[in-house]
């Protein structure tokens, strides 16, 4: 097990997000957390990554696991320098005020100048054209899509081997969202272990080797992807039908 | 029963020197007559009893400091505010609720116009202003002045105002070549003495604190400036030569009086504030001192201490105004109907050793 | 007289042209949808229409009248309303102010009235608060008037920007992206809240959206847009089966 | 005429010098924390008096070292306790307030707060008495056509450029100042690029202050009256310079400080001076009208 | 019908103004205590109004001394040019008893005066946001100041005097503590007119703005005028202070109207809670009496340290400290509150009973 939930609770305050949440990644797997909207996942994401307070929750029980080691009391960046775990936000969080190639250097503050890192930018312009056409732009002006790329962009860039995504597709055109699905796959037959997050859970069934589905801060249902899709609870409330 | 005296005194905000030294005049001066036992009134010997009230530098500060001592600490009279942006507001609150005032160091007319209760120790500008032109009139044989004054300090922009009508109409219209200022707190003063420099003039009069002084001085002369500075009363400051060194060395000003080679009284105030406190007093503290005393005579002037607080304010009032003369460390000193004193002024040379040497005395 | 009309509408950033030679009409109360690519100036169009960007070139009637360069709560007045692609509600008002507030362009008083608080000050304050509880209830959100918008979940704040958007009585409605961030079955509800609205109010609505589900089955007719220019429109199964179309925008989704 | 022109050119650019050196500054915290830091005044004069303090020391030691070489040892010696100093005042005040999530005006006035207290602490606990800073290099005074220069001056011109450009290239080209920069937009996402996000600030704060340190002693030689209120008026307007410059841009700072020294300067050697600030800071303000985010300033465009 | 439970806040408060005047005028309380209430009041609508910009419409404005300057002037020189006679404007136009009633006029003047002076701001908030606006502020607030230091008329950085005959022409009418009522009166009508303006959907406006400037433009606020509607709000009450400030005072300097006061006015803003007009009153409160409360608590504090021997005989803790304690104590409770006292809540927010006990129109 790569990493590992163990019976998580989290607080926004005084409010308790998630009531204890149990589940693991395995090294190489895909794996989704599906749930509708306000279920608790973009939370647990949070909670792996470390986002302090204010902008984050504060875990109140269970624990983190990490190749068997806690890694709830390091230091946030950490989680990126030294756990190489990468999250592309929900929001994207994209530096604004710089130009899409510097966020993209910003994203390997933490990695050695190597040549690795120059076929990343490769990947990541091949990948997505648009990031390349703008370059010298300044990102905030970047349309809503573009942002989002810029975004996962970015997560590719840290050169880490776990990589988180919340809802990755937003605001993506239909041709994009099955491009970047598509380059996610690539990654992981590389060795990419990958937890994502995505409303369109038919797309993120078909997409991942296992799936979890969240209600009000707790884990209803779990098991491999086909099953899930199979389930006749999970295909009403969550498959649209 | 004790005296009690207030002190409505900037101890913090824009100047706060001037507050220490008026608080550390009084601190001397009271331990002085407590010394001996108290002040003697009409027989009877009281201990006296300084509040120290700080004002902030701000007109609204001293107007409720002043309150405050009268009505809560009541105070027998008040010493301060210093600057006239206090002392008009403040002397306005005394004189409406009765209690005698004496700012030592205010210049502004309107502190004690038509306010029988405020008094002050600082002769007035436009005294002082003629002193100065015909001082340098006669020993620069000055034909051009140029002045540089601060906007925003009352003190300094009367001054200069004063100086140059009364200049111009010795030397004829135009004869103050250049009447430029400066704001609050500024410390570069090059654009103006630049402009000052080319007008040429025989000698540039500084109507300044001697912290600016000393900036100015400096300043004047890194641009070339070789000629003559003439200063007033606000020079006489110990620290104008520790912060103004070499530079001001050889220039005139205006001022109470003389330290170097002071006599008597005055001499003894300056050595014992000097091992009190470490450093020489200024004419603050010294106007201070003055203002205690002339507040003291016109209690012993009246004669007794009835308790009653409304005819003992009175009563001093009555003292003050009828001083005949006070022997003061900055000059003798009485009251004309205004309550402003009538005292001489001396000009003084700041001389190689950096000493304030007497040159001359002007008296009304 | 059509409703809405664009003529060859242009917008350039700097050395960028984000829309180009664009154009469209409303003739009455249809459903339009606009899609496109990322970066294609779908949001751009919305952003001119609304008055927020004076387009570089091309003209804008709305019910006859030019509109380009008007300020945009002008536009909103004259009856164009319009929701964002991140959802941009007062998060710390109460939902009821944040349907009042849209009322500006009514108020129906001015300061001295509201300063004495005369009865015309009275009356149309009554007016506006009934205006905007009629129309929490008809959208089912009166249980939440009083609460803060950033407390509610993500579904409802959708559906409040829709409903403020509504408050201003408008005869267009511009939806950029309303579907964006929703979960399937919450999409599925979205769909039945804007075919209801487009009956119930009779308005037009002008929609941009990357869920082909919802422009599929809601929009009668489509325009697709790339690099700021029309490449297609038509009905929807005509879009889906464009060549173009396909290659630009849709894709195929075997993964 | 002409002369004069030049001779106030020339002040203006040493003038201005100390406004750009204090404006960095305050760019440089603004531009990482959107914090507008109203105690760099004070730390600038905190650093004047720690460069008094430590000339004192070193001219008392019987060292017999000149002054060229206790200068040079007091350089260094009072960037790093500025910066000491800077920094403190960040972990201690601000840094809770912004774990907190506090509204960035209430870190502003906390700011403002601390401004005040080392200036009266500074007032109380060390007295009224100005301070005289001693002579550490001996004056030359240079006269080129009729325009005076001092050796100090040209000091002063060279090292605020000097500054400029070293800073310049720390944001522009280094990763660090990329992150500054990125942390300015977004705080949330720093650490999820791996940026410790501390280190950096604090990594803001020390340079920041040391800068406003290197002011401070380049002010006391120039100036040599030092009072505890020394730095609030030029803080105040050095804040002005950046923002007409564009605040949190670097060179919108270094521009914008040797713009008000030049219009403060001007507008006093061709109009009168007591009208200097009316028209030093219409100017400033009709700058604004024009250009709303200042000379080099971008807008935060906000994506709709 | 009259609710009477409704009625009782009000009354209380009334009755409180009230007790104040009547004991003010028996002298059951002394000078002192009445101006340090009177500075109160002034603070208030000071604090208040500048919450319009600062709070509710989450602008940083910092020039508010500026607009007090212009309403402190304005409303003098009307004074003294009508009522009394003086060296600058010659006789008085009117006779000085008539000052008494005319007194709200020349207020109102002043305020308009102050208003239309808020223009140089208003107009540039248009395009300029955030620190850009800061700036202007600041830079109207110097160009104000400086433009009365070079009015000699008015007595430049010499002050301007005489207002204290206004008062006593008031008290020549009636004798009661004339000003007192008035810095009531003024401070009721601040508080009044905002309470007014933040709760109608007008008002509400410049709360949008703050929240969402873009959305709601678009959503048919104009913001423009919006924004001159505040501004001029703001600065006009400033501009009643302003006037009150000087006929308490009898003295006022254009330097008395300098960054320093406007910088106490920010403090009072953001210590009370952006967005809270009841926190802006009780910040304007604590405010004003830490000021001149530290004036007994030093000595006693001094005292008591040296009663117990804590430190040593030759150390005294001086006034000198007051400006050290204030900050010192604010940078502590923003640590504690980093909201303000207040938060952006209102009394009846956090005390929900109360609302039963007043109507609000
Ligand atoms: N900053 C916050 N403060 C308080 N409560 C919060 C905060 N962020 C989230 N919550 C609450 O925590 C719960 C879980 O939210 P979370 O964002 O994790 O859900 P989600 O599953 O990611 O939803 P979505 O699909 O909308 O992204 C929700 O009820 C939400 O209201
Ligand atoms: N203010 C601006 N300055 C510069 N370029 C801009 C600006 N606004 C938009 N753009 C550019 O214009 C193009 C169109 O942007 P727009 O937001 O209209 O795209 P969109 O079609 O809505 O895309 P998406 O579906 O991703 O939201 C983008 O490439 C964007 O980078
Ligand atoms: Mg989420
Ligand atoms: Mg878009």
């Amino acid at each position: 097990m790569l990493l590992e939930i163990k019976d998580l609770y989290v607080k926004y305050g005084n409010i308790e997000a998630l009531h204890g949440i149990s589940f693991h990644v395995n090294k190489g797997e895909i794996v989704t957390l599906i749930g509708s909207n306000g279920a608790g996942k973009t939370t647990t994401l949070h909670a792996i990554t470390r986002v302090p307070p204010p902008e984050g929750s504060t875990v109140s029980g269970g624990d983190i696991l990490y190749k068997g080691k806690s890694i709830l009391k390091v230091p946030a960046h950490t989680i990126v320098s030294d756990y190489n775990i990468a999250l592309a936000p929900e929001g994207r969080h994209i530096f604004g005020n710089l130009t899409v190639e510097e966020n993209l250097k910003l994203a390997t503050y933490s990695r050695p100048d190597d040549e690795n890192q120059q076929k990343d930018y490769e990947r990541v312009y091949d990948l997505f054209p648009k990031m390349a056409e703008r370059r010298y732009q300044r990102s905030e002006t970047l349309s809503g899509g573009e942002q989002q790329m810029l975004s996962v962009s970015r997560a590719i860039m840290t050169a880490c081997n776990f990589i988180l995504l919340d809802e990755p597709s937003m605001g993506l055109s239909p041709l994009l969202m099955y491009d970047m699905f598509r380059v996610l796959k690539q990654l992981n037959e590389e060795g990419m272990t990958i937890l994502l997050i995505e409303q369109n859970a038919n797309l993120a069934l078909k997409f991942a080797h296992r799936g979890y589905v969240m209600d009000t801060g707790e884990i209803v249902a779990q098991g491999p992807s086909a099953e899930l899709m199979n389930n006749p609870e999970v295909k009403k409330a969550y498959l649209g039908g | 029963q004790n005296i009690k005296i207030g002190f409505n005194i900037p101890l913090t905000g824009d100047i706060p020197k001037v507050g220490e030294e008026s608080k550390f005049a009084g601190e001397m001066l009271l331990a002085e007559i407590n010394g001996q036992g108290g002040l003697d009134v009409g027989g009877t010997k009281y201990k006296l009893e300084f509040i120290y009230e700080d004002n902030e530098s701000k007109a609204e500060s001293a107007v409720t400091a002043a309150l405050k001592l009268i009505e809560r600490d009541q105070v027998l009279a008040i010493v301060g505010p210093n600057s006239s942006k206090q002392a008009v507001p403040a002397g306005q609150v005394c004189n409406d609720n009765r209690t005698p005032m004496i700012s030592p160091w205010s210049t502004n007319p309107d502190t004690t116009k038509d306010r029988p209760w405020v008094f002050r120790a600082a002769f007035l500008d436009p005294f002082q202003g003629p002193v100065a032109a015909d001082f340098a009139i006669k020993t620069f044989k000055a034909e051009k002045a140029a002045v540089l004054y601060a906007l925003a300090n009352d003190y300094s922009k009367n001054l200069a105002e004063i100086f140059q009508a009364d200049f111009n109409s010795k030397k004829g219209d135009g004869a103050v070549v250049a009447f430029e200022s400066y704001g609050d707190k500024d410390q570069d003063f090059s654009a103006q003495l630049t402009k000052i420099i080319s007008s040429n003039p025989d000698f540039i009069f500084l109507p300044n604190n001697y912290n600016e002084v000393a900036l100015i001085v400096k300043q004047a002369h890194d641009l070339g400036w070789k000629g003559p500075f003439m200063g007033a009363d606000a020079w006489g400051n110990s620290e104008l030569m520790t912060l103004c060194g070499d530079d001001c060395k050889g220039h005139y000003f205006s001022t109470h009086y003389a330290a170097a080679g002071a006599k008597g009284a005055t001499k003894e105030f300056i050595d014992k504030y000097n091992k009190l406190y470490g450093y020489q007093p200024a004419d603050v503290a010294a106007l201070t001192w003055d203002a205690i005393n002339v507040v003291l005579a016109g209690i012993q002037n009246a004669g007794k201490i009835t308790g009653d607080l409304r005819k003992d304010r009175k009563n001093i009032r009555e003292g003050i105004a009828a001083i005949e003369e006070v022997k003061g460390i900055t000059g003798n000193m009485k009251f004309d109907a205004e309550g402003d004193p009538i005292k001489c002024a001396v000009v003084v040379k700041i001389n190689d050793a950096g000493e304030f040497e007497f040159t001359e005395s002007v008296c009304p | 007289m059509s409703l809405l009309e664009i003529k060859s509408l242009t917008q350039q950033f700097g050395g960028l042209t984000a829309v180009s030679e664009f154009s469209t009409r409303f003739e009455g109360r249809e459903l339009m949808g606009l899609i496109g690519p990322n970066g294609a100036g779908k949001t751009t169009v919305f952003n001119i229409v609304s008055g927020f960007y004076k387009p570089t070139k091309g003209k804008i009637l709305f019910k006859g009248k030019q509109i380009d360069g008007l300020k945009p709560h002008r536009v909103t007045a004259m009856g164009i309303a319009r929701t964002f692609q991140n959802i941009r509600l007062w998060h710390d008002m109460t939902l009821l102010d944040n349907i009042l507030i849209s009322q500006h362009y009514n108020l129906g008083y001015n300061l001295f009235d509201l300063f004495t608080r005369n009865r015309r000050y009275m009356e149309n304050e009554k007016r506006m608060t009934s205006i905007a509880m009629e129309l929490l209830e008809q959208l089912n959100l009166v249980q939440f008037k009083d609460e803060k918008p950033r407390n509610l979940p993500y579904g409802i704040q959708r559906k409040i920007e829709i409903a403020r958007a509504l408050s201003v009585k408008p005869d267009l409605l511009l939806l950029d992206e309303p579907a964006a961030g929703l979960n399937s079955s919450d999409v599925q509800d979205l769909i039945q809240l804007i075919r209801w609205i487009h009956n119930e109010f009779d308005i037009a609505i002008w929609m941009i959206e990357h869920q082909m589900a919802v422009v599929m089955s809601l929009c009668s007719w489509i325009q697709v847009i790339d690099f700021g220019k029309t490449i297609a429109e038509g009905t929807p199964d005509e879009i889906q089966n464009n060549p173009d179309v396909i290659k630009a925008y849709l894709g195929d989704d075997n993964i | 005429m002409l002369d004069s022109i030049f001779q106030n050119l020339f002040n203006a650019l040493q003038w201005g010098s100390f406004y750009s050196l204090i404006a960095l500054g305050y760019t440089l915290v603004y531009g990482v924390l959107r914090l507008i830091n109203f105690a760099h005044g004070d730390i600038f004069m905190v650093g004047a008096y720690i460069a008094f303090f430590l000339a004192m020391f070193f001219l008392q030691g019987d060292g017999g070292l000149s002054g060229p070489v206790i200068l040079a040892m007091v350089i260094p010696l009072t960037m790093i306790l500025t910066s000491v100093c800077g920094v403190a005042l960040e972990r201690i005040a601000y840094r809770p307030l912004r774990r907190k999530g506090a509204n960035r005006l209430y870190v502003v006035i906390t700011a403002l707060m601390c401004g005040l207290i080392l200036e009266n602490g500074n007032l109380a606990f060390l007295g009224a008495s100005r301070k005289s800073f001693p002579e550490l290099i001996d004056k030359v005074v240079y006269n080129i056509g009729s325009i005076s220069m001092t050796n100090l001056k040209i000091g002063v011109i060279l090292s605020s450029i000097l500054v400029y450009f070293v800073l310049n290239a720390i944001i522009s080209k280094t990763r660090i100042g990329m992150a500054m920069r990125g942390i300015s937009y977004d705080k949330f996402a720093i650490p999820l690029m791996g940026i410790p996000i501390d280190t950096i600030i604090m990594v803001t704060f020390i340079l920041g202050s040391s800068l406003a340190g290197l002011a401070g002693i380049l002010f006391a030689m120039s100036y040599p009256v030092l009072d505890p209120f020394m730095g609030a008026l030029i803080g105040w307007k050095a804040f002005i310079a950046a923002v007409v410059g564009g605040i949190g841009d670097i060179k919108g700072a270094f521009v914008g400080g040797f713009l008000l020294g030049i219009v403060e300067i001007l507008a006093m050697a061709i109009f009168p001076s007591t009208f200097r600030d009316l028209i030093a800071f219409s100017i400033l303000m009709i700058i604004l009208v024009i250009k709303p985010t200042g000379l080099f300033g971008i807008a935060k465009s906000t994506k709709i | 019908m009259i609710n009477t439970k409704k009625m009782s806040v009000p009354s209380l408060l009334f009755l409180l103004a009230a007790g104040t005047i009547i004991a003010a005028h028996f002298q059951l309380i002394d000078l002192y205590v009445q101006t340090v209430i009177m500075f109160i009041g002034v603070n208030i609508i000071l604090s208040s109004s500048f919450n319009i910009i600062n709070g509710y419409m989450g602008e940083f404005a910092c020039g508010h001394a500026g607009f007090m300057a212009v309403g402190a002037y304005v409303t003098s020189v009307l004074n003294i040019m009508f009522f009394t006679n003086s060296k600058t404007f010659g006789q008085a136009i009117f006779a000085p008893e008539l000052a008494l009633y005319f007194f709200p006029v020349t207020m109102f003047i002043g305020g308009v005066a102050a208003a239309i002076t808020g223009l140089l701001v208003a107009v540039p908030s248009f395009k300029t946001r955030d620190d850009y606006l800061a700036i202007i502020t600041l830079a109207a607030n110097f160009i104000i100041v400086s433009l009365f230091i070079n009015m000699d008329v008015i007595g430049g950085a010499r002050g301007f005097m005489g207002m204290k005959q206004i008062v006593f022409a008031m008290e020549d009418v009636a004798y009661i503590p004339w000003m007192l009522i008035w810095v009531f009166t003024f401070t009721y009508f601040t508080v009044f007119v905002i309470r007014r303006f933040v709760t109608s959907t007008y008002g509400k406006g410049i709360i949008a703005i703050h929240q969402d400037e873009i959305a709601a433009e678009i959503m048919s606020v104009n913001t423009n005028k919006m924004k001159l509607v505040a501004f001029m709000l703001s600065s006009g009450l400033a501009g009643l202070a302003g006037g009150l400030f000087a006929h308490i005072l009898g003295y006022i300097n254009p330097n008395s109207f300098g960054i320093l006061k406007s910088t106490e006015c920010l403090v009072m803003v953001y210590l009370g809670g952006m967005g809270s007009l009841s926190g802006s009153i009780i910040a304007a409160v604590i405010f004003t009496l830490l000021i001149e409360g530290l004036r007994f608590i030093i000595p006693a504090a001094d005292t008591l340290l040296h009663l117990m021997p804590i430190i040593p005989d030759t150390f005294h803790l001086s006034q000198v400290l007051k400006w050290v304690i204030i900050p010192l104590i604010l940078v502590i409770l923003m640590q504690f509150r980093p909201e303000g006292l207040m938060g952006n809540r209102e009394l009846s927010d956090f005390f929900p009973k109360l609302k039963k006990y007043y109507e609000f129109k």
